[in-house]
């Protein structure tokens, strides 16, 4: 019985990738009410982003099988996923709508699951959420009272006002998704207290359709939002403020990110800081930048699976999530350690991995743009990057032991381990073939987007009109040098030996012991409060907002819950009283007013 | 055939010239405080000395691959920057990359090797490495966005094409904008480890920083690295701003130049502390380089 | 194994100077002189400041003295030193850092002491807790005589030192590491059960060559 | 067949069934009877819908003109005549399927719970003025006594404070009555439609003032409604059920209704009913957020949508007012599913307190389960049938490019969110439910759940399908917003 059901569930797990195989050129068409249809067509926006779905949720899929069968998270799971497909396939907004929210409340659902939600992380999240969604509804219902139609289609003859009105509360509706600042605040809570393999799934596929809506918007307003007001320097008007935002996102995620002291919380905020540069490139609105974003949201899908699958797998074996309680894991999950290190050079955008590639094209799309301060805060934002990237690897898996836990323990078991290998192999090989991803995968999205692809000379290059490089040259001279490098120096002559113990550090002629704070991982990021720009950001939080805007709402509730206290007296006065006053003027206006 | 003796040939010029330059920067540094100081040849003979240990201590595999990480980092990275134009020789593979690219090669050695420093469980040399990527993260910026402004008026980011368009010394970058490598000089310093950013190996303050536990042949390695990420930083500013070079001798000559610069800035400044050196990026080299985009972009 | 008929330590240095000086790089091939000429001309210091011979330490490294010209230049930290200079008396605490340190050097090591202290206790002879004779406890290769040894005296030493080096001759650490079992007693005697951990010296008895 | 045609059976049947509770308590009937009634009703209902489609019913049981029973069945009368007696169905059979307490089994529920059928049914049928009244004052009397049923202090207090507020309203409602009887000599509903307008403005006013506070407190419409969440708090779960599902739609029902016929021109009636019901809406979901008790939190919830039915109904449009009909069909679906579900954690937890309820899904999941069901739909949110009737609302504002209703709806709508979600997380929170909740009580039979897990499907169908209902709701937006086909069905002339 087991058995079958997790036969079923990994089944069930498949469909985006059967739906994407399967669907064609096909249209499928529900009737509503009021001759309203919901409208379900697949076409290459939606087809890239299903193709995420498709690659992300067996691989999610198989660790959650593992154990005794969690039928309730099965059939959430399986919702969560039937929102989602609707969402990407619908061709209007109704379906739109109605996959979003299938996809938030059985997300909701699915978090709370966890023994680590709290009231404020679990309202933070389906308010935030729900927020978003009736943004999604009141800017479709603009959209709708625009156009007397609900398809997805370029709004071209509205006024001015309307068109804005369109841009702004869907675009609030998307970048609640996304995570931007200062609307970001349920992603930390929200990622850090799903179940942990849950968190994978919200990091890596739910984001993403918030980016499925902000690459729509280009959709809706032809010439990558130019349409919209017109352009500046080189780039569209309306997308300089949506690259701001996408932009100081990045930079203020990185800096919360840094002085996380939880992985999954630091997690959540590089994930923050990560979707911040796609919102910036698709500000750009130009082909290499869009290029670049959706790529950057592929690389960003497979990193961030990877990663929280990895430290899933992590806190299953060690019941530890803090840096401070991990370290010197390298020896005993040497798996989990590379995947994490494939990871974060993912993460990082570090050549050879596919994560240059994408940082590549958005960088050279704001020069092409010449929108250079923005280009000058992204830079700022992913050399930041570099330092949580270091803090990811270096808190659980080098250093020192830092718990009983961390001392015994052992590889995550194979269901963890197997999504692994397959998120590394195609992060190495996207990073060898970066012209095979531009050609198969973003090209088409951008001319559906109306944009010029980018195309490539060959599989392994990446071309831009302002020059490329070749990702299997790259791979081939640092493996070949890193393979003489080696050669070379076991060849020379010498000895080599391994130190006896992790205590036998030069450390002052001092003898380290097990009592020695020796793990650096806890503090790591303090010292950069004295710099005053990072000092200033990670002073302020927008929890004291959120905590202000509760109190008020509550107290406004107790004062109207207040006038319902009252006895049966009171109420037949205030009946008579209403009565009275509103006849007077009645009459004193001779008619009603 | 021809890439390889191509790139055996830079490897070895790098090197070369890296030692001497860094021989004449203890030097000129001795002479400027009144001493003797040592030969020039004396980074060859530490370097030497390290590389003939006789025995080298390791804290397990990721501890031993770092070095190697980072000299295959310093050898990829110089065999993407053209040494020479209009040159068959001297070329690497740089036709396969762009300034970008070698701006990213530059960090991806120093970060391999940081997983080396951390998995030392040394706390020393993680404090050092925090410094660093610290550091970075105040230079990259101001230090990307001057090489962002000659992007943009160039207009690619291929080095080559950047080199070509530098046509007699009217038309070097550092004439045309100069804006631009004075965003760039002090970043510039920063990343080449030397005074007053150098904080991240102090000594005293955290105990040689990253290279900590380093010591033997692998400590060979980093030095030899290191002297060849010098002379590849250089050749890549002189490619940049400096017009580049036709032979080696003007390389040598253009590239000694900028070190001659650089060597005496360092010397006159003391030590700074990291976030008094991210502090003064984000100010002066960044403000300088906002104040150039505007000129570049706005008013231009 | 170590005899006890034999001279100790820095009693055996006249004797083995003597030896060597008739048959100047006997017995050493081309690559052998080439490595010794070069790791002489390089020596990194790891100055272990224990006594008041620290002072002279510094002046070295100054414009006057200028140690740098021989290639002599100071290391942070004992991985990257091939010079331990201890500096001065030891005390039985100071002793313990010494040798840890000394251990933790990468081989060619060696090991110059400083005044007379380090050779007999000097005027600190009868304290209790004073190490008396140094090179029982780790190889001294060089010792640098007075009280305290002016920076020219260490210039000297030092050059002594490096002339050694060129020549091949078998540094402290070889007899370090032959002997380890007799040093290692002459230490448990000082330090009874506080000894500096076993790992940082226990591979030299697994074989490894 | 002109016999079963007749309306007056969804009056007649369950008074005679209720009149006759002594024969059925013989011979032990009462609970099939219970359901058996509705559900001949809710047969017949449905069966009538082809037939009504064609032209209203009439029926007339003239006394002495023109005094007189009219009723009128059409279509918008019908919908909810069916919605009626689902509701009542349901709910005797939750009533006769679950472990119910003594007090809500036996004749005296059996009399009470038929009756309020009948008020309801005639509140929504009925042609005439004075049957109004005493429709009014059936359905409140039973719902005065049902409220009242346990007879324990909180019990007590809801009936007397219901039976005083009840009173009040019913005072003003006959107030009305009397002036329009006086100005005009007419009762009959299109008779006083036609004349009104002769009306002295000034009285216009006083008679609509009297109509829409006595309608007004027994619609729960907002300065009029603080009593609802005392009077909800005290009766049981079940009879709640009944009073937000059945009783409130009747009375909204009548005031929209009073409102089409009696003025000509909707404008003035509009800025009154809209603005009552924004204040219905947002007052009362702003107050629902500290609610601690699940009853009282569903009484300010229904509060809500109520405001939410009155914005779009009293906004007049065909479009809002189709939604309108179609929510108020979800609505008592999705409250009659809540209540009961209340009912069955009461039954299990032994309180309905958020503190106790804490992690009351390990306890009892499948209710906790169906609680979460009911909060989506409440919420409108898909795919439950909620989100269409609320989509169709709003979709007819946007059709007349009225933004602050959208902004208001969907702002309330996040409010809704704020406190459902808290109750969802409670009731999910992983901790052990309180000591009381496990051992003392027997699980629940499971055909218990038969009646929730219908409703919960239905709303699924709904959601999924919403064009099953879409002829019957637009036609009875059409029947009740067109004024001149009533008054010409009714008097036969045009005006």
């Amino acid at each position: 019985m087991n058995l079958i059901l997790k036969l079923l569930f990994l089944a069930v797990s498949l469909t985006p990738a059967l739906t994407l195989l399967t669907w064609g050129d096909g249209t499928l068409a529900w009737p509503l009410f009021g001759g309203f249809e919901l409208l379900f067509e697949l076409g290459p926006l939606s087809a890239f982003f299903l193709l995420l779905l498709a690659l992300g949720t067996p691989l999610v899929a198989l660790p959650m099988a593992r154990g005794t069968p969690d039928r309730a998270a099965y059939g959430l799971f399986a919702l969560l996923l039937l929102g989602m497909q609707m969402l990407l396939l619908a061709g209007d907004f109704l379906g739109l709508f109605i996959g979003w929210e299938v996809m938030t409340w059985s997300s909701y659902l699915l978090l709370i699951r966890s023994t680590r939600t709290t009231l404020e992380g679990a309202q933070t999240y389906i308010l935030f959420n729900l927020a978003s969604a009736f943004l999604l509804l009141a800017g479709m219902l603009v959209f709708y009272s625009l156009t007397g139609d609900f398809r997805i289609a370029p709004l071209t003859e509205a006024s001015a006002a309307g068109r804005w009105a369109v841009f702004i509360l869907l675009g609030l509706a998307f970048l609640i998704k996304v995570g931007a600042l200062p609307l970001h605040r349920w992603i930390p809570l929200g990622y850090d207290q799903a179940p942990d393999l849950f968190s994978a799934v919200l990091a890596g596929l739910i984001s993403k359709m918030g980016l499925y809506g902000l690459l729509l918007l280009p959709t809706l307003f032809p010439d990558a939002l130019a349409g919209l007001s017109g352009r500046l320097l080189n780039g569209p008007a309306a997308g300089y403020g949506l690259a701001w935002i996408g932009a100081i996102t990045a930079v203020v995620a990185t800096f919360k990110a840094i002085s996380q002291q939880d992985i999954k919380r630091l997690l959540a905020y590089s994930s923050i800081a990560q979707l911040g540069y796609v919102v910036t490139a698709i500000g750009v609105g130009s082909s290499l930048a869009v290029g670049g974003a959706i790529f950057q949201t592929l690389v960003h899908t497979l990193v961030k699976l990877l990663l929280f699958i990895t430290f899933a797998g992590i806190v299953l074996q060690t019941g530890q999530r803090r840096f401070n309680d991990l370290g010197h894991l390298i020896d005993r999950m040497p798996m989990a350690f590379f995947a994490v290190l494939i990871g974060i050079i993912g993460l990082a955008g570090m050549p050879p991995l596919p994560g240059f590639a994408a940082k590549y094209l958005m960088f050279v799309g704001l020069i092409d743009a010449r929108w250079l301060l923005l280009l000058a805060a992204m830079m700022l934002s992913s050399t930041a990057a570099f330092i949580y990237c270091y803090r990811l690897i270096y808190g659980p898996f080098l250093g020192h032991a830092n718990s009983p836990e961390a001392r015994t323990a052992t590889e995550a078991p194979w269901s963890y381990l197997v999504p692994q290998v397959v998120l590394m192999g195609l992060l190495v090989l996207l990073g060898i073939f970066p012209g095979f991803a531009i050609e198969v995968i973003v090209d088409p999205v951008l001319m559906t987007l109306g944009l010029t692809p980018i195309g490539a000379p060959s599989w392994g290059e990446l071309a831009t009109p302002y020059g490329g490089y070749d990702g299997v040259v790259l791979m081939t001279v640092f493996g070949g040098a890193f393979v003489i490098v080696t050669a070379l120096f076991w060849l020379a002559r010498g000895q080599m030996r391994r130190a006896g113990s992790p205590y036998d550090l030069s450390f002052a002629g001092e003898v380290p012991t097990a009592d020695t704070p020796l793990h650096y991982g806890a503090g790591m990021g303090r010292e950069l409060r004295r710099i005053p720009l990072i000092g200033w950001i990670l002073a302020h939080t927008t929890a004291g907002v959120q905590a202000g805007l509760t109190r008020q709402t509550l107290a406004a509730a107790g004062l109207l819950g207040g006038l319902y206290r009252r006895d049966p007296q009171t109420w037949t006065l205030l009946a008579v009283l209403v009565l009275v006053v509103a006849s007077t003027l009645l009459a004193l206006n001779g008619g009603w007013f | 055939m021809h890439v390889l003796l191509d790139s055996l040939a830079m490897i070895a010029l790098c090197y070369v010239m890296g030692f001497l330059f860094q021989g004449f920067y203890r030097q000129f540094n001795a002479r400027l405080q009144r001493r003797w100081g040592p030969s020039i040849w004396q980074n060859l003979y530490d370097n030497m000395k390290f590389l003939l240990k006789s025995e080298t201590l390791i804290h397990g595999p990721m501890f031993f691959f770092g070095p190697m990480i980072i000299a295959a980092g310093a050898i990829t990275t110089l065999l993407f920057v053209p040494f020479l134009k209009d040159s068959d020789w001297l070329q690497g593979v740089s036709t396969h990359g762009n300034l970008i690219l070698i701006i990213y090669l530059l960090v991806v050695g120093p970060l391999g090797n940081a997983l080396a420093v951390g998995s030392s469980g040394n706390p020393f040399g993680v404090m050092g490495v925090t410094r660093g990527l610290t550091r970075l993260m105040g230079l990259e910026v101001p230090f990307f966005l001057g090489l962002a402004l000659v992007m943009l008026q160039h207009e690619t980011t291929s080095v080559h094409a950047i080199m070509a368009a530098q046509d007699g010394i009217a038309h070097w970058n550092l004439i045309t904008n100069p804006i631009a490598f004075a965003v760039i000089l002090l970043p510039f310093i920063a990343s080449q480890n030397a005074s007053p950013f150098d904080v991240v190996g102090a000594p005293v303050e955290v105990y040689a920083g990253p290279r900590v536990e380093f010591g033997g042949r692998l400590l060979g390695v980093l030095m030899t690295q290191n002297m060849m990420m010098t002379i590849a930083k250089l050749v890549l500013v002189v490619d940049l701003f400096l017009g580049g070079a036709s032979n080696v001798l003007e390389l040598i000559a253009k590239a000694f130049a900028l070190f001659l610069l650089t060597t005496a800035i360092s010397a006159a400044f003391p030590r700074l502390k990291t976030e008094q050196t991210v502090d003064f990026f984000w100010k002066v080299p960044l403000g300088l380089a906002v104040l150039g985009v505007v000129l570049n972009v706005w008013l231009i | 194994m170590y005899h006890k008929s034999d001279c100790e330590g820095f009693q055996c240095e006249q004797r083995m100077l003597e030896a060597n000086l008739g048959q100047d790089d006997a017995g050493l091939g081309v690559v052998e002189r080439l490595i010794g000429w070069l790791r002489q001309r390089s020596l990194f210091v790891l100055a272990y400041g224990t006594g008041c011979g620290a002072i002279e330490m510094r002046p070295l490294m100054t414009s006057r003295f200028d140690a740098e010209r021989f290639g002599i230049i100071g290391a942070a930290t004992p991985r990257q030193a091939d010079v331990l200079v201890i500096s001065g008396y030891l005390a039985v605490k100071t002793l313990k850092r010494v040798i840890r340190s000394y251990e933790q050097m990468q081989e060619p090591k060696y090991v110059i002491a400083l005044g007379s202290c380090t050779i007999n206790g000097g005027m600190y002879w009868d304290s209790y807790n004073t190490i008396k004779c140094l090179d029982h406890y780790i190889p001294v290769d060089m010792y640098i005589n007075g009280c305290m040894p002016r920076p020219e005296a260490l210039i000297e030493g030092f050059t002594a030192l490096q002339e050694r080096i060129r020549r091949g001759e078998p540094g402290g650490y070889q007899r370090y590491r032959d002997n380890i079992d007799w040093y290692k007693a002459n230490q448990r005697r000082v330090f009874g059960d506080n000894m500096p951990p076993a790992y940082t010296y226990d591979w030299y008895s697994e074989g490894a060559t | 067949m002109e016999f079963s045609a007749s309306p007056v059976w969804f009056i007649a049947l369950p008074l005679l069934a209720a009149f006759s509770a002594p024969l059925w308590t013989r011979w032990h009937l009462l609970d099939h009877l219970l359901f058996g009634v509705p559900l001949v009703l809710l047969i017949l209902a449905l069966g009538l819908f082809p037939t009504v489609h064609e032209a209203p019913l009439l029926e007339t049981i003239v006394i002495a003109p023109p005094l007189g029973i009219h009723l009128h069945l059409d279509s918008a009368s019908l919908l909810l005549v069916t919605l009626f007696c689902f509701a009542v169905t349901l709910v005797a059979a939750f009533l006769w399927l679950g472990a119910t307490d003594s007090h809500l089994r036996g004749r005296r529920p059996f009399v009470l719970i038929l009756l309020l059928l009948v008020g309801g049914n005639g509140l929504v049928l009925t042609g005439d003025l004075f049957n109004l009244y005493v429709f009014l004052e059936i359905a409140g009397v039973s719902a005065y006594v049902l409220s009242a049923l346990r007879d324990d202090r909180p019990a007590l207090e809801a009936g007397l404070k219901y039976l005083i507020i009840g009173s009040v309203a019913a005072l003003f409602f006959l107030l009305a009555v009397v002036l329009v009887y006086l100005q005009t000599g007419q009762l009959n509903l299109a008779a006083v439609a036609r004349e009104f307008a002769a009306i002295p403005p000034a009285m216009q006013g006083l008679i609509a003032l009297l109509m829409l506070i006595g309608l007004g407190i027994k619609s729960e419409l907002f300065p009029f409604n603080f009593w609802v969440p005392d009077v909800y708090r005290g009766s049981d779960p079940a009879v709640t059920a009944l009073f937000s599902g059945l009783l409130v739609k009747a009375f909204l029902f009548v005031l929209v209704h009073l409102a089409v016929l009696i003025w000509a021109d909707p404008a003035v009636a509009r800025v009154w009913l809209m603005t009552l019901g924004a204040l219905t809406l947002i007052v009362a979901e702003l107050a629902a957020l500290r609610q601690d008790d699940m009853r009282r939190m569903l009484a300010y919830s229904s509060l809500g949508q109520i405001g939410l039915i009155m914005l779009a109904l009293g906004f007049f449009s065909e479009t809002t007012t189709a939604g309108a009909f179609f929510h108020m069909i979800n609505h008592t679906l999705v409250k009659l599913l809540l209540f009961l579900v209340a009912a069955l954690l009461l039954r299990r937890c032994l309180s309905l307190r958020l503190e106790d309820l804490a992690g009351a899904a390990r306890v009892s999941p499948l209710a906790a389960g169906l609680f979460v069901v009911g909060a989506l739909g409440v919420l409108g949110l898909p795919p439950f049938g909620g989100f269409m009737s609320k989509l169709w609302m709003l979709q007819g504002f946007a059709e007349a490019q009225r933004i602050w209703p959208i902004a208001l709806i969907l702002f309330a709508a996040l409010i809704e969110a704020g406190y459902y979600f808290r109750w969802i997380r409670v009731l999910y929170a992983p901790v052990a439910p309180a000591a009381s909740a496990d051992t003392k009580t027997t699980p629940e039979p499971w055909a218990a759940y038969a009646p929730l897990l219908l409703i919960a499907g239905l709303m699924l169908l709904l959601g999924v399908a919403p064009f099953l209902l879409e002829t019957s709701v637009v036609e009875a937006a059409h029947a009740l917003l067109d004024r001149d086909l009533t008054l010409q069905s009714v008097l036969g002339v045009a005006q």
